[in-house]
């Protein structure tokens, strides 16, 4: 898969990837442009859309702050979806939507997933969504070349590791703690011994996400991990000191 | 029922996958528990010796003359411990948490009542309890917060969003895939992912067992239609579900009108035009939500109906015609109070009273020898802050205004 | 009990002349219904239908765990319509009074319990409804006011004297010398004239009745001991009457320590040494009062205690040695209703608190295979303003400031 | 009996007697001494002293009141008995105690008649106490030439009026309508048939108390019953005008 091929590649020529995130309209657009044009400047290797819901159930106090007032603030889902396709116009990293079922769900899933493809995004991240529910919804991504990106938790047994990789494609979201977005997390023996069982299950790359703050902590999955994913970081970093700030924190990540 | 938690095309299991092996965990001890009759037995006994169980059915003698229609039965789940049916699924759930060994519960509450029962249950348990409540609702219900402190529970004012009970239920989510080693969210209405929709709906099936033995030997009958205000849907789910195979039983549910269907300022998820499919909060119903997916401001006088979802199973019973929605407003609401805190001496739960709104609506069309079923979910004399002010009682304010200036000047 | 009315050395019928009529008349109606089974049938059945009797008995486990002797059962009279075991006493005579043939009652009150369940007996029974009260207690009690008023009842603030119960009462009698022809005076515990002391205690006599076969099929024997708190003393001699027949149990009255027996700032009149014989209010006990005769203020955190008369049966009991009293302090009381709270989901009124806080002395001394019944004869939540106010919760106060400005500025 | 005799001796002289009340020590003892003097030198025929209570069930709010106030100002017992000597000692028409029960109760009925007996006093007036209540109290003060004076009331059967007449001396007081003192009475044919029959029932003197207010009231009663009993009124009257005004109040009340 596109996705999954491309991550790949990266990965033969960096020691890790990194994956950012931004939730779109917040705090507008504009800021998002420049942020973005940052983050791929400064070498990102992907880049998380965040289509903000008025219930952001796994996201914590930063993104869901985000969400809410990208939403008061008037964003709609049609301008998500053109801006991202701008994105993907104007970038070459590949661009993903994460949002909540509910937004494709309304939307239309065939709809939603159509659009996305025609749009050139190369996944979508839905963390409401076991490949359970929804109609055959990672099935019609992957028919579409949309890589549908499942999740693994370290309450995810190794049997169900197997079961959800089947589904999913580009790469595996393992987030690196229980709990939502935004806390720090520790990387202790534990996680460790998950990350290898997360390697155990699938031969697709490895996202780590939930609490990836510093340099320190991406040194940390650094050649247990194919990506480190950062989300309510940058958020904080705009919010307090201005997008300006995000190249060099994305080199600092880096080591660069 | 679908194997999957499906109700026709409602319902599912829309969960993060960090709760995946939670709610398996879960189904199985649910499971395990229905298949268990001492399970039910041990419920039937905690209820009849920590709560009142069986609660009365009252035959509402004046009422019924007023209208001159039915004979209006009321059903007493204002006589629990804690005042509401609230209390029939938070001890059930109380008893689950035991067997799965959990030593921590946490839940939602928006009017205070769930919360309530919940820091209750706790208590009687022994748990640890966090309870989240949106901001808003703390400042509303102030005494309820204080008596769940009381009990020993802490509660989070929830600052996200509406800063309502969809917030608190979406942070005690937060709360949950942090913490599901220990910790039980206690849903309070049945929606939410499976099980919960039946789960809850199971043990406020009590009401309507009681309920159907209780009006054939006070009434002779069965009743002719059953009213129950819907908000989340468990307390209609409670005393339906008895009567969903009795062809003579129509089941009338009541959503919350609010200022009238026509205004959009209302909570009516089954009636009227406002609300379309949806999934939040782990499942899929209908929801009052714009054209964007994103949920919308609702609006009640009582807190426990002011909510965008609707339990699954009745959605699902509203395409299969087995229950008509209707919806009360306001205005409706109070004047239905009123009338039958003079005529019965009984004050209904905000909640409760739109049921009575539309039995009221309906009784007096209605044969003299017919029984109708009103489920009279809570009581109101907890909500006297909501109450007076709806009335807007003058002395009562000129009492809190003198209250304050004493605390002010101490 | 003697002909005229007498227990012991206590009671009798002090009334005016004006009143000898309806006296006789009501004695007549009483001593009727008292031999006609069909009345105590009509009574049971009014009791579960409209209130949920049987109120049940629960086994505290978590306390008698803490306290590590008696098992400690509760009765709960909480679960009653209207809050409170006042309920029982006032549905009977709301039955006595159909059978009179009266179309209105009076009645005072002091916390607002008794009013409230007055009020809604009315209202059951489509009968006219003033209720008189202290202002003092119309200032403290307001919520209590607002519900009576929403039931259709008159609230009379009564400005004489300490402006609180017995005031209220003497109130109450001026309304009925003037208006007995149609007027029945709902007298709200085990005291006044003959036949109310005995009136009151077999309509309450429910409970006990209740509590001992309970008792006998949840634990296996009768009780060691029972403790019930004594204002009127109308709960006491509810749970007590059918156990004094019984040599294994031992009965504690509580009564009001106040800031303590020492402090002479109580409504002790039966332990401790400052009250004596006298006559007031129409019957014969112990009072507290000067040498000269006249009444004293007294003391209590709790408003359902805080009355200077006693039960006249129970000032016999105790003559007799058949019923042992103790008192409560303000400050055990707030601590024994906190432990409650915390280790049983159980909310007492303070009025009740204070038979817990005996019970909580004892039961550690006992054996753990002793069971004790504490008569928790009402619930707190009603009271939210005089426990807030008494925990001096800082929230609390925020919140009614809060809501006292908004009024303000309205 | 003293007070009978003397009471139907001044009736061969008038039309109709007199009785007033007073609140001992209300406003204060000083105020009650201008009172009285100012009721006997105008021709009251006798005067009721009722000791204050601080449960007045009885009566209605003027005396209720007085009966509080005086308490609060420190009046006790003790005084009240030494001013009722006083008074008998100054005076030549009968005085009379009115009190509740728990007042003599608490002082000792014995101790109470003995006390009252050796002050002077004609008579005593206990609205709370029927002769079936007490120690054989009407009969001990009988005993002591101390009037056990009896109340009949509209509710009062004929049986009933001829019982409580055996127990009673010096007068019966007949309330002249339900209810408490201090509110006006209404005389029409219910009125003067329940005084038809109270006259049936007695020989003693008849006394008509509760509401009687003016000139007009009295002259109703004239010819029917032996003697108004006026009460509350004088202490609104000494309240509001001062004490020198109770003197021409007195006379106007005669229609002197
Ligand atoms: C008294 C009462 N009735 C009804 C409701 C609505 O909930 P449900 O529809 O789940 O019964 C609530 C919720 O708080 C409530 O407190
Ligand atoms: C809850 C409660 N308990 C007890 C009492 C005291 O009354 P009694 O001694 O008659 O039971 C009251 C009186 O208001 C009360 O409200």
């Amino acid at each position: 898969m596109q996705l999954e091929a491309y991550l790949k590649e990266r990965k033969q020529q960096k020691e890790i990837l990194l994956m950012t995130h931004i939730v779109l309209g917040y705090p507008s657009f504009d800021t998002n442009r420049e942020v973005i044009k940052q983050m791929v400047d400064n070498g990102v290797d992907c880049i998380e859309l965040q289509i903000p819901f008025s219930e952001p159930m796994a996201d914590g106090p930063v993104i869901l702050k985000a969400n809410q007032d990208s939403i008061s603030g008037g964003t709609t889902i049609k301008e998500c979806l053109e801006f991202g396709a701008e994105m993907v116009r104007t970038y070459s990293i590949p661009f993903l939507y994460m949002t909540y079922f509910n937004i494709v769900f309304k939307y239309g899933e065939v709809e939603f997933i159509s659009k996305a493809a025609d749009s050139g995004i190369a996944g979508l991240i839905i963390p409401d969504l076991p490949p359970e529910e929804g109609d055959n919804f990672a099935e019609k991504a992957r028919a579409q070349n949309v890589a549908p990106i499942l999740i693994y938790a370290p309450t995810t047994s190794d049997q169900r590791m197997q079961e959800l990789d089947k589904y999913g494609a580009g790469f595996i979201y393992c987030t690196a703690r229980k709990g939502v977005t935004g806390k720090q997390s520790e990387f202790g023996a534990d996680f460790f011994a998950y990350l290898a069982r997360c390697r155990q299950a699938t031969t697709k790359p490895l996202a780590v996400g939930f609490g990836i703050q510093s340099r320190n902590d991406v040194q940390e999955i650094t050649g247990k991990a194919d990506m480190a994913v950062v989300g309510s970081r940058t958020i904080t970093l705009v919010d307090q000191e201005g997008s300006d700030k995000v190249g060099p924190f994305i080199r600092e990540l880096l080591g660069n | 029922m679908s194997k999957k938690g499906y109700y026709g095309r409602w319902g599912g299991k829309f969960i993060p996958e960090v709760l995946h092996q939670t709610f398996e965990e879960l189904e199985k001890a649910y499971q395990a528990a229905r298949n268990d009759e001492s399970f039910w037995q041990e419920y039937l006994e905690l209820m009849s010796t920590y709560s009142c169980r069986p609660t009365p059915l009252t035959h509402a003698e004046n009422l019924s003359k007023h209208f001159g229609g039915a004979q209006i039965y009321i059903k007493r789940e204002d006589l629990n411990h804690t005042g509401a049916h609230k209390a029939n699924n938070v001890m059930g759930q109380g008893l689950l948490v035991k067997r799965m060994g959990k030593t921590r519960v946490i839940a939602e509450t928006g009017a205070g009542q769930h919360g309530v029962a919940t820091a209750t249950m706790a208590a009687k348990f022994g748990f640890e309890c966090t309870i989240y409540m949106g901001e808003e609702d703390v400042m509303r219900q102030r005494p309820n917060v204080f008596w769940m402190e009381k009990m020993g529970a802490t509660v989070v004012p929830v600052q996200d969003g509406s800063k309502t009970l969809k917030d608190a239920i979406n942070e005690a989510f937060r709360d949950w895939v942090s913490n599901m080693d220990t910790t039980h969210y206690v849903f309070g209405t049945a929606c939410g992912p499976s099980p919960f929709p039946e789960m809850v709906s199971w043990f406020q099936s009590i009401i309507g067992g009681e309920a159907a033995e209780q009006i054939v030997t006070q009434h002779g009958s069965l009743p002719k239609r059953i009213y129950a205000c819907v908000g989340g849907g468990s307390n209609a789910m409670g005393i339906f579900g008895r009567f969903l195979k009795e062809d003579q039983t129509d089941l009338v549910g009541v959503e919350a009108g609010g200022y009238g269907l026509e205004t959009g300022k209302h909570a009516a998820r089954l009636c009227g035009v406002d609300a379309s499919p949806g999934v939040a909060q782990g499942y899929k119903t209908m929801f009052l939500q714009n054209d964007d997916g994103q949920m919308r401001h609702t609006h009640s006088v009582s807190a426990g109906l002011d909510y965008v979802g609707v339990s699954p199973i009745l959605s699902d019973l509203n395409d299969q015609g087995l229950v008509r929605f209707e919806a009360a407003t306001d205005d409706e609401v109070m004047e239905a109070l009123d009338l039958t805190m003079k005529k019965e001496g009984i004050i209904p739960a905000l909640e409760s009273a739109h049921a009575f709104v539309q039995a009221f609506k309906e009784a007096p069309t209605m044969d003299t020898k017919d029984a109708i079923i009103i489920n009279m979910s809570g009581r109101g004399d907890k909500d006297i802050f909501t109450i007076a002010n709806a009335f807007d009682d003058p002395s009562w304010k000129e009492f809190i205004i003198e209250r304050g200036k004493t605390y002010s000047s101490s």
